[in-house]
């Protein structure tokens, strides 16, 4: 199965001839995923590496039947484009834009209460589904297919930890990179329950950071939702008090919001927590052959 | 993007909330003019963008223009917190009946702002919060709807509050609501927000963080950005795109990606290192910014090595390798650089490297073994 | 069972203290209404007939368990007690003013999207469940409990035909009254999709008017979605083209929105259509018969 | 409530929507002046709450003062569809390139702004809509999102605009969406939008109508209300915060509620009567507004008998009753009037009427008998 994005993923790229959505498009293409449209305002009528070129979304679903998007537009025009594709229809909606202010993000996460859709990120790596579609900018080539669920807050240690997976032979069913900013589309707690629902998913790898309580939110999930064994790493642990570590949300205020706290409350409630990239492989794999 | 008080106050008025008359200063001497304009008794406030000023000796309330003058000559160049006082602020004095505490923030679990009251100001509001917690009234606000008319009832009535300073506050919240959204802040404080014997409510504080990716929309506000504040290389950092934090120890560790940079930090402590610092450089980092940022890292004298650490999604290894050999040539850079290329066109930067590797650049596979082979290099 | 209100309402009124408020509260109390708080700011520790006054919604909620709202506040503050009462967690609202801004109402109507609940209204006259709960301002002595679901835009129309019907000893199940605003919070196929799904329902009333095209729309649901017999009865077979009739929606603009087009386009869709209040009484009695 | 043209202009621009050049005259001479103010080719347009003005001969397009003057003569007083122009506007000229057609309603199923363009404008969007369908593009805005760039997008591509046009109505689109909201209107359009042949996009007509409801936060508008051109009845209905509509029969119906009215007339029909008017007194009618109401039924000399349906809610049945009984003796009316009343308080009014019925009133229990008596006694 895998979750959001899958076999039936018809994506449109909004941005496509964009520097970064013309060079991911043409990775995503190489891959398994079905890129069926690209969006760029006014160069509608125009191909890209043989995917058709529309000046809207509403006119790519239409012509094309996408039901997935994935946007590289400009920081101050990445709600926009949200609110777009959220209304053209997209039910699945990967914003991998980087620097979108947070108010716009407090109004496009309230819409999207009233609809049924996911939206990933921004300032995300994207949803891969190892054999099935790629909607990411992540490396596809360390991926594996297979029955491990990953989360992350982080995108490049997300490829760290799916590399040590997939170099111990682990495959995934599914990578999620939620992406680090302080409003974000969807969070830890909405992807585990996918995880969970998901048969294919055996075991669920989460990353975390310092900064919030997102993973301790996640930890009582767990605890009282989940029968799906979960791995935990929280990065950070060297991480002085006060400062901001490069994501918005990495900032350690106060004592409770560090790597060690967070670890030591996942641990509280029953969940694996390694304190690095590869100890997070050997838990799996120890997940995995308790069942 | 954190405002000085006075910048935040000038904000605050903008949006009809009331303030004391106020003057900054630089020197003794201005201080003392603005004393001597402003008349009867003034507080000389350190402008430093942390907390704790008070508890430092930063705010003094004096009765004359030559105390005024004396105050200023004490604090301007005091050191809070890590912060050199390179400005006070001069205000006005008021005859205060009551504090209290108001703040809106965005509150990331909800996704929603979150209003913060409270009837005991002038404190810390964690303190508070341990303390009197039942003192507290939360409200969140609904961003598509914003903020309502009940919302302001529900505050007031919760609080207790009444006659004049229940209109009062009501009026400061709805302006500060509008403050809040307007300025894109992702965090406006009034602390203590006071009532006066004569009935008004007014700002005695500001604190005032504005979002950094909405800055493009603010030219006013991104103007406001003191360079002065800043540790140099911080600075450099940011404006060249790099998120760099300076740490106590001796490996420079560069990586994209904030996770996997901690994560570098982390394996590198587990090594037996200390890292020098934090840096990331972010997606989609060229060949320019890799270079700015080992230029960044070396020139901090504690480090004795540097962990290079890339795993390319957006980043890609190519682009890498050759801002490492521009930065490498360009700066004559002779500690030991340990790499780690992984990830989008890895292959074609170890192909880069592989071609072209001066003698003090090593490569690992692993992040771990990266960790341990900078830390052992550092060591000399 | 019935539907939006029942034994397990504990309802709250806005407004309690004022003219309409304080009459239709006594009325309420009078029958099988659990009124258990009323709001007023201001008046918050006062008491109402015996009904304790908060100054919120939310302190009205929290210390009485109230889950049901009705408001009687003015026209322009009504949108603002909507929006308390919603946010207080009440999840049935009623709203009897008359004269909201349409504009408001937008707004309202779409902050429901994000939310399970129902808001009844504005310029309705209520919701009525005889014998079990009553949130109105209907006279509930012409009430009889029994099986007979009604909805319609109109009040006083609907006290006329309820009477018809009790005096048949036709009993009904729930009476609700959704208003004739431009923008009311749920319409005809709502509440037909809530009778439809009460077992205790067994025939449904749908009251119209001339103007728009909600009845088109209600017939079409009910040609495909009901197995609940439906009797239909449109008023305004007089009324001159191109005029406002009383309700902002009652105005005849085109052929289709007159009275015989909509009786017509039910009964095409199979619906019993009557011409006039008596006429519906006889054919619901008719429809129960046939079952 | 509907705005004349040169009002709704005027709302138009205070958002920033351009319009030609105009002058609302009142007499030919007035007309004259404004013609030789503007020079050149003017058009004067009778100013008329009503549409199809065009085809009455409501708008001429003159070249010279004179011809001005000439044609205001013509067209004030002139009767459109029962409407008498009292003022025309006369408009300067322009090199028109297309004519558009944009506005923005509340769409009642969807709950949304719903706005209409098409490159078809000048004629009636009706038309449009039945001949060519595709050339209208509709689009629905989220009340509390509000209009956003990707819409204007949308609205661009489909219609196929480009340059200077697509930039043109792009930000007419944007300020007419402000107005929409902004004037709390639940229609605003313009027929034609117009691109001019050196690159401006203005409104040649605007047609506003504005929430009633909305009325008590736009004083401005308000006040606008034109006295002179509602039905004298009407207007003191309204005055009285009735609902009333004149009708061409003889029986005279009042009741509560705008559905049982309907109904009300829709039973006076089958029993073989024809309705007078259509009068709801709303919810909690009092005893002067009932007294108001009956006053105004019976002042049209067409009306034989009255027919007084009154099914208690709000609307208190002893309160009816009392404005009844006050009517009568005020005005001595002297025509025969059945009331049924039910409902609340239904008793209590039932029995002040029974205490002191005079000759002409006469009670029945169902709404069926009422209108049949009702009628009968109209006979005579």
């Amino acid at each position: 199965m895998a979750i959001l994005v899958d076999n039936d993923t018809r994506l449109v790229v909004q941005g496509i001839t964009g520097r970064e959505g013309g060079f991911h498009t043409g990775r995503m293409l190489q891959g398994d995923t079905n890129v069926v449209a690209g969006v760029t305002p006014g160069k509608g009528g125009q191909d890209f590496e043989g995917v058709p070129v529309f000046n809207t979304v509403e006119e790519a679903a239409r012509e094309t039947g996408a039901n997935t998007s994935v946007i590289f537009v400009p920081a101050s025009f990445s709600a926009d484009a949200i609110f777009e594709s959220l209304d053209s229809g997209m039910r699945t909606v990967c914003c991998i834009t980087e620097g979108v202010p947070v108010h716009d993000m407090l109004k496009v996460s309230d819409y999207m209460r009233m609809l049924d859709a996911t939206l990933i990120g921004p300032n995300c790596p994207g949803v891969i589904s190892p054999g099935k579609s790629n909607v990411s900018i992540m490396p596809q080539d360390i991926f594996l297919p297979g029955n491990v669920g990953v989360v992350s807050r982080s995108g490049t240690l997300t490829y760290q930890i799916v590399n040590e997976l997939t170099q111990r032979g682990i495959g995934q069913s599914t990578a999620v990179g939620i992406g680090g900013d302080p409003i974000i589309g969807t969070d830890f707690i909405e992807i585990l329950k996918k995880f969970e629902a998901d048969p294919e998913t055996e075991c669920a790898v989460m990353i975390g950071e310092i900064g919030g309580n997102a993973e301790q939110l996640a930890a009582e999930f767990i605890q009282s939702e989940m029968k799906t064994p979960v791995v935990a790493y929280i990065a950070g642990f060297t991480a002085p008090e006060g400062k901001t570590m490069g994501h918005a949300g990495a900032i350690v205020s106060g004592g409770d919001t560090t790597a060690q706290a967070k670890s030591e409350a996942l641990r509280a409630a029953g969940i694996r927590a390694a304190t690095n990239p590869s100890e997070v492989a050997e838990l799996v794999a120890e997940a995995l052959r308790k069942g | 993007m954190d405002l000085y008080e006075h910048q935040g106050k000038e904000l605050l008025r903008q949006y009809g909330i009331e303030t004391l008359e106020g003057v900054v200063a630089t020197t003794p001497d201005e201080a003392r003019e603005a004393a001597e304009k402003l008349g009867g008794t003034v507080a000389v406030k350190a402008q430093v963008l942390t907390g704790g000023r008070g508890k430092a000796g930063g705010i003094k309330v004096v009765k004359s223009p030559d105390e005024a003058r004396d105050a200023a000559e004490q604090i301007l160049g005091m050191d809070i917190r890590g912060h050199t006082v390179r400005r006070v602020l001069i205000e006005a004095g008021a005859a205060i009946a009551t504090e209290m505490y108001l703040s809106i923030t965005v509150d990331r679990t909800a996704r929603k702002p979150l209003i913060l009251f409270s009837t005991e100001g002038g404190v810390d509001i964690e303190e508070v919060a341990e303390k009197s917690p039942e003192s507290i009234v939360r409200l969140h606000v609904d961003p598509l709807v914003g903020l309502l008319p009940y919302q302001a009832r529900e505050l007031r009535f919760s609080a207790g509050l009444e006659g004049d300073v229940a209109k009062g506050v009501g009026k400061v919240l709805s302006n500060l609501y509008e403050a809040f959204t307007g300025a894109d802040a992702s965090l406006v404080e009034i602390n203590p927000l006071v009532a006066t014997e004569d009935g008004r409510v007014l700002a005695l504080d500001a604190k005032v963080t504005v979002d950094n990716s909405s800055l493009y929309r603010h030219k006013e506000i991104a103007e406001l950005h003191d360079v002065e504040a800043a540790d140099p290389q911080e600075q450099r950092a940011q404006e060249a795109g790099l998120q760099y934090v300076k740490l106590d120890g001796d490996v420079g560790i560069l990586g994209n990606g904030a996770g996997l940079v901690m994560s570098t930090l982390d394996v590198v402590a587990q090594a037996g290192g200390t890292p020098a610092n934090f840096l990331d450089v972010g997606g989609g980092a060229d060949a320019e910014k890799i270079s700015a940022a080992l230029d960044i890292v070396t020139s901090n004298p504690e480090v004795k090595s540097v962990l290079f650490n890339i795993f390319g999604g957006i980043t890609r290894g190519d682009e890498v390798a050759r801002g490492l050999m521009t930065a490498i040539e360009r700066s004559n850079i002779e500690l030991p650089i340990v790499v780690r290329l992984d990830g989008t066109n890895a292959e074609e930067g170890r192909r880069i490297l592989a071609e072209n590797t001066p003698q003090n650049v090593h490569t690992e596979e692993t992040m771990l073994d990266a960790a341990r082979r900078a830390v052992e290099l550092g060591r000399g």
